[in-house]
């Protein structure tokens, strides 16, 4: 019940999906449970909304380190979710999309998720430098190499590139640095990326399979429960 | 190609001037014989059925119209049309009541009940002393609301089972009735294609109760129209048919996926169970993780934890249940050393696994009492709160060696950036292809894609990650030698090879 | 220490308020909600740099933004998939009173009782939040697990084994006319013979090298051993390359947000 | 090289805040070079500070610079600017805040290019944040520049789906299994932009812009190998070079990163004069670019230089 069942629906999912690609008669039926998966993915959310629930007020309960910020996340949780589920402040009413302009949960995402989200990210950009500055070193061939590739593919991204090796004569052209970059993504860069491509696409292959088959449990989580 | 349309338009005045010109020197009737003069036809028209799908669809081709985007009067689309008996319009019909009635049913059935709530209320409520005219009794009016309803309702029942039945018969004989041809019937536009395009697939639905439900077995009967600016001046080609649908049961223009599947399947299947018969697999040792118990070694003579971070993935990610299995060798030889080991969390699942195999290893190690709950811990499912909690456990704790196996994202950089600060021995193991540079760049070992995967197998020494890494490898081997012969089929252009791996639909 | 905290917060709070003033002055002439409008950008503003403090050192300023942003992003998605999936396939198909209160076209149908299986499933779902039920969360999850575990299988295969292995057919001597016209107009010209071939062998090459160095049930000895070597070499010149072009993505983000910041809120840029 | 599209004040002004920025920058990269010869650590946050100014400083005095779109791109326009009028295009937004920066641009230009040419544009998403950006740029660009467009004839947008790649899997056979109405609930069948669409296989070009997953990728595996569609993509730079596998084979084009959309925005104003001033993005953020690049690159030879330094000292000693 709590092991076997599981292992038969992953198995008959699994066959259905892998024989309707090759059996026209089955596509509709392939169509279904991918659209039985969309509306399980919607309760995913719900229950990533309820996670974070649980362990905020967890926390809140325990008076737990830095508590005091469980209250924020449960305070834009909470009007966050009024905003979406009621379309508070949509124009458009009940019919319209919840994402309409002057509709609170877009206000919301413009002024507060957006800002927030894009910063993280452009956080990344003061590491990348920091990155290149401390850990960026030619420490052996293979370092070397990637250090050399990197370098050509920067300048070749920017003007500069073409400023410096424009007296290339055009019987040389591809020493031209934004051609080098060109040569460099087109060839090599290709080559390594098909090669590791290949290389992860067996290896998710051959792990679906041991999924489908039921030799691979790990996703079913301890044993005990 | 540019501007098309503009010397589309300019081809038409042109033809209307030359017109004009004609004007004064030839007859009239002539003129109008030239200015509505009709494009060329399509021609070699062929309707087949739509191949390797599951029937319900009509393929048509043809080669373009003389006058496509060209010429005068210039084809600006093509017009589809399918022979249509009247019969179809009777079905529709049905079909339409049917729903109607069905809407009246579900009206009644949503209304009686509110009707009878509604009802009872007036009854409780007593009737005022003294009656004012305008005082109006409801009750009468709902006692015979409820009454008519309560009789409609059964009628309309009848009604539908009726209409069913009906609609039933009428899409059974859907085939019979287009063998009437070209009698009891019209032709009706089905699909248009734009000027350039010498194909359309008429495609149907294949629910029977579906407004455009498309019977197999049918004999359809079509016609293309090459349709110019001015949609009167068009020119038809000739009629094709019959021509039937009728689904396939195998599609046909995947079979080299199909033969790469069973190839595949039988590969792993023979090496795993090789491999449970006790058939020694050989695996590369790996630098990373020879690595790994050195790292270990040197977090014991320097007294510091070692940091083992599972990644942003889901219990049902690769690379983390890859990473799982390191986990247990590297808890396993923790456990020896005595030295400390934290395991922080993004996914609650992943928690419970990791707690699991982390116990597991300590059991195996022969020191379970060693173990407590808290070396493997939760710390939240936001990606960047994460980063910054690790950040901060990296700084105060200053681990001898950190380790980032599984899946990561943007925070990759950020991790191996800071613990570089933190001077630590780093070892990093990825499918995440994007976040790879940045491992190798700041950290001192790095598992490359399918590396971590075969990590997994070398440490956990199971047959089954064993044999279907062997199955894996010989899938390498084939695309080597595949690509080999590829390469010559290219060379001596040999097309016949190359065709065979061309995957169509 | 405490102290400290009392006069950075009050000085944030201050620069808050004060901005809040300037830019619904400047507004005022724009919009007729110039006050809530000031407030907004001001208050993205504060979030922005609220984030980037994380860059000097972790503190409660980023730690409000971060939970704020926790608790919103989940709350977005859980809006977001009821109102699309949910009322948008799920509910058309279950219930005409419903599609009919939510406004939605109803969609008949005879086999729709079986898109009452999702809903099931996704319930047993939640049963997750419960320590005691949690197991009937396996079922769903065995479901996703399987529709990936499937559909992954055929596609890979299809998309990164097939069609890689017969894209890696490439000719070894681009548009040949002979040795004598090869070497008559041989040049480096990026658009050059040349360049195309070694392009070709470099690609033909590099994906043999690469993937013989994944090979892992075989020693790296001999011709083989140079081969991997090859390939990691053509893996580094990969790594390197995706390192190189990155850079331009990150640095990006950040040029968005400064210009935010320059122009929406300080208004120094047009 | 430099913007001269100013008025002479504003030159001379942009001028000396640009020489001073960039002596800022110089000095401060001598300085960092002299302390790591000396073998002394520089603090991380000084490096923050530099990579902030290199990025700043290019945004209040513009610096703008020409692109040539080069042949990855290029088949891309091409081929929009080929179809006939009236083709049937699908853009996808799959992207977040964290990505709009870098994707953004781009999707403005494939809207703009599409509706100069009078293709009918399909607007969709993956991603639940994509339908908020959708709303924005559709506000933005459609409505505001193109208002004769019209909803459902010229344009529709079809908004978010949950469910990855399951909802591109059923997309393929069949749009209105998925998306029975648009995103203001409007029934597909109603719309004329839908007559002759009933799945991916009756669209004339596919152009997926993204950078995480579910994206092109997925766009590739599930669609694009699916049908005989053209299919092109405009991604964020971190995930570019693994794509370049599928070119030019399953995508007949890539836009990576800004530069993909500069070098796409440059095409567009040659050929359509009049969307300059509508605003190019794109080649504006060169210019932050460059100069970072090059701070980027001064970091990485003067921490090599350090590190060979130490080398030899550690082999003296």
């Amino acid at each position: 019940m709590k092991r076997q069942v599981p292992l038969i629906i992953t198995f008959l999912i699994g066959m259905i999906m892998i024989f309707s690609f090759f059996i026209p008669p089955l596509e509709g039926l392939e169509q279904t449970c991918s659209l039985f998966f969309d509306v399980i993915a919607v309760f995913a959310f719900f229950l990533g909304g309820g996670n974070l629930m649980r362990i905020h007020i967890n926390k809140l309960r325990r008076r737990k380190k830095d508590w005091g910020f469980s209250i924020v996340t449960l305070g834009g949780f909470i009007i966050m979710l009024a905003a979406g589920l009621l379309k508070i402040g949509n124009p458009g009413g009940i019919a319209a999309s919840p994402t309409t302009e002057g509709a609170l949960l877009q206000e919301i995402f413009t002024y507060v998720f957006l800002p927030l989200q894009s910063t993280m990210y452009a956080l990344l950009a003061f590491f990348v430098a920091s990155a290149s500055y401390r850990a960026f070193r030619a420490k052996n061939r293979e370092a070397t190499i990637l250090l050399i590739a990197a370098f050509v593919i920067l300048l070749g991204r920017t003007p500069f590139g073409m400023m410096l090796t424009a007296w290339i004569p055009e019987s040389f052209s591809v020493l031209q640095v934004p051609n080098m970059a060109i040569w460099i993504m087109n060839s090599p860069n290709l080559a390594g990326q098909r090669a590791i491509m290949i290389g992860i696409g067996l290896g998710v292959i051959s792990m679906s399979l041991r999924l489908i088959l039921g030799i691979e449990r790990t996703y079913l989580g301890d044993e005990s429960a | 190609m540019k501007h098309k349309s503009l010397v589309i338009l300019l081809f038409i005045f042109c033809a209307f001037t030359l017109s004009a010109a004609q004007e004064d020197a030839a007859p009239v009737d002539t003129v109008q014989v030239d200015s509505i003069l009709p494009p060329a036809p399509v021609s070699m028209l062929t309707a087949k059925d739509g191949e390797n799908d599951h029937g319900h669809s009509i393929t048509l081709r043809w080669e373009l119209s003389a006058d496509d985007g060209a010429g005068q009067n210039s084809v600006l689309s093509y017009e589809i049309f399918r022979w249509v008996p009247f019969f179809m319009d009777t079905l529709q019909s049905i079909q339409d009541s049917l729903e109607q009635t069905e809407a009246y049913i579900a009206e009644l059935r949503t209304f009686l009940p509110r009707a009878e709530k509604r009802l009872k209320e007036y009854r409780k409520r007593k009737k005022p002393k003294l009656v004012i005219v305008i005082f109006v009794d409801s009750t009468q009016f709902y006692e015979d609301t409820i009454a008519a309803s309560k009789r409609l309702l059964p009628e309309y029942e009848e009604q539908l089972k009726q209409l069913r039945q009906w609609r039933k018969q009428a899409i059974d004989e859907i085939p019979q009735a287009h063998t009437s041809y070209p009698e009891q019937g019209e032709w009706r536009k089905v699909g248009t294609a734009l000027s350039g395009q010498a194909n359309f697939k008429d495609v149907g639905v294949k629910e029977r109760k579906s407004h455009d439900y498309m019977a197999d077995h049918t004999d359809y009967y079509y016609r293309v129209d090459a349709v110019t600016a001015d949609p009167a001046i068009r020119a038809s080609s000739e009629i094709v048919g019959p021509v039937q649908s009728y689904g396939q049961l195998f599609n046909t223009g995947r079979i080299p996926v199909f033969v790469a599947v069973l190839v595949f399947c039988l590969l792993t299947i023979l090496f795993v169970t090789r491999a449970r018969r006790g058939a020694e697999l050989y695996v590369r040792p790996l630098a990373g993780i020879e690595a790994v118990d050195d790292a270990i070694g040197r977090a014991t003579e320097m007294g510091k934890p070692i940091l083992y971070v599972l990644g942003l993935g889901t219990a049902a990610d690769i690379g983390t249940i890859a990473s799982f299995t390191i986990l247990g060798r590297v808890a396993k030889r923790v456990a020896e050393y005595q030295t400390k080991l934290i395991v922080p969390c993004y996914d609650p699942i992943v928690m419970t696994v990791a707690q699991e195999t982390v116990k597991a290893a300590y059991l195996d190690a022969g020191r379970p009492d060693d173990y407590y709950e808290d070396i493997v811990y939760f710390v939240t499912q936001s990606q960047f709160a994460y980063v910054a909690a690790v950040n901060g456990t990296m700084l105060r704790e200053l681990p001898a060696t950190n380790m980032y196996m599984g899946v990561f994202f943007a925070e990759s950089l950020i991790l191996a950036e800071t613990g570089a600060l933190a001077g630590s021995i780093q070892i990093a193991g990825t499918d995440q292809v994007a976040q790879l540079p940045f491992f190798i760049v700041a950290c001192d070992y790095t598992l490359i894609g399918e590396e971590l995967y075969a990590a997994s197998a070398y440490l956990g020494r199971e047959p089954i990650l064993l044999g279907s890494l062997k199955a894996q490898d010989y899938a390498k081997a084939a695309v080597i030698i595949l690509a080999a012969l590829g390469l010559l089929a290219a060379s001596l252009d040999w097309t016949a090879f190359i065709n065979l791996f061309s995957v169509t639909s | 220490m405490r102290r400290s905290t009392i006069i950075v917060m009050a000085a944030v709070f201050g620069l808050f308020i004060l901005s809040w003033i300037l830019r619904s002055t400047s507004l005022a002439s724009v919009q007729e909600h110039y006050l809530i409008g000031g407030l907004k950008v001001t208050f993205s503003a504060f979030l922005t740099l609220a984030i980037l403090s994380f860059l000097y050192k972790d503190n409660p300023f980023y730690k409000f933004a971060e939970h704020l942003f926790v608790g919103i992003s989940a709350a977005f998605w859980m809006s977001m998939g009821f109102w699309t999936t949910i009322v948008g396939n799920l509910i058309p198909r279950l219930s005409r009173s419903l599609s009919e209160f939510f406004q939605v076209p109803y969609q008949p149908g005879s086999y729709n009782f079986v898109y009452f299986i999702p809903v099931i499933l996704g319930i047993m779902l939640l049963m997750r939040l419960s320590s005691k039920y949690g197991w009937f969360a396996r079922w769903p999850l065995a479901f996703i697990v399987g529709t990936f575990a499937g559909l992954n299988f055929v596609r890979y295969l299809r998309s990164d084994f097939v069609e890689q292995v017969s894209a890696t057919f490439v000719p070894l001597l681009v548009g040949w006319q002979g040795v004598g016209h090869f070497v008559s107009n041989f040049s480096l010209s990026a658009s050059g013979q040349f360049v195309a071939i070694v392009g070709n062998w470099v690609i033909f090459l590099g994906v043999i090298c690469g993937i013989i160095y994944f090979f892992f049930s075989k020693e790296h000895k001999g011709a083989f051993g140079a081969a991997s070597r090859v390939g990691i070499w053509i893996l580094m010149i990969t790594f390197g390359a995706s390192f190189g072009y990155t850079v331009m993505g990150r640095i990006s983000l950040l040029v968005g947000r400064i210009t935010f910041l320059f122009r929406d809120w300080l208004n120094l840029i047009s | 090289m430099l913007d001269t599209a100013f008025s002479i004040p504003l030159v001379a002004l942009s001028d000396i805040g640009r020489v001073i920025s960039l002596l800022v920058i110089g000095g401060g990269l001598l300085w960092i070079l002299i302390r790591s010869l000396r073998a002394k650590e520089v603090d991380r946050r000084i490096v923050f500070l530099f990579i902030f100014i290199a990025v700043a400083a290019p945004i209040l005095f513009p610096i703008t610079f020409q692109e040539r779109a080069t042949l990855i791109v290029k088949r891309v326009f091409d081929k929009v600017e080929s179809s006939p009028a009236g083709s049937k295009v699908l853009l996808a937004f799959d992207f977040d805040p964290a990505m709009a920066p870098e994707v953004q641009p781009m999707a403005d230009a494939f809207s703009r290019h599409c509706l100069e040419k009078g293709h009918k544009v399909i607007f969709m998403t993956l991603w639940a944040t994509g339908q908020a950006l959708l709303t924005q740029s559709l506000e933005r660009v459609v409505r505001g520049e193109y208002p004769d467009k019209l909803d459902g004839v010229d344009y529709i947008n079809l908004g978010f789906k949950a469910g990855n790649e399951n909802v591109l899997n059923i997309i393929v056979t069949d749009f209105r299994m998925m998306f029975p109405t648009d995103v203001n609930g409007v029934p597909l069948d109603s719309t004329s932009i839908f007559d002759d669409v009933k799945s991916c296989k009756d669209l004339d070009l596919i152009i997926a812009i993204g950078g995480g997953k579910p994206g092109v990728k997925e766009w590739v595996l599930y669609i694009g190998d699916r049908v005989n569609v053209p299919m092109a993509a405009g991604v964020a730079a971190v995930v570019a070079p693994q794509l370049y596998p599928y070119y030019p084979k399953q995508l007949l084009g890539l836009l990576g990163g800004v530069k993909g959309a500069a070098e796409y925005e440059s095409e567009l104003v040659k050929w359509y004069p009049h969307l300059k001033e509508r605003g190019t993005p794109g080649l504006r953020m060169m210019g932050p670019q460059t100069l970072a690049h090059m701070v980027v690159m001064a970091f990485i030879v003067i921490g090599n230089i350090s590190y060979f330094i130490s080398r030899r000292r550690e082999r003296i000693q």
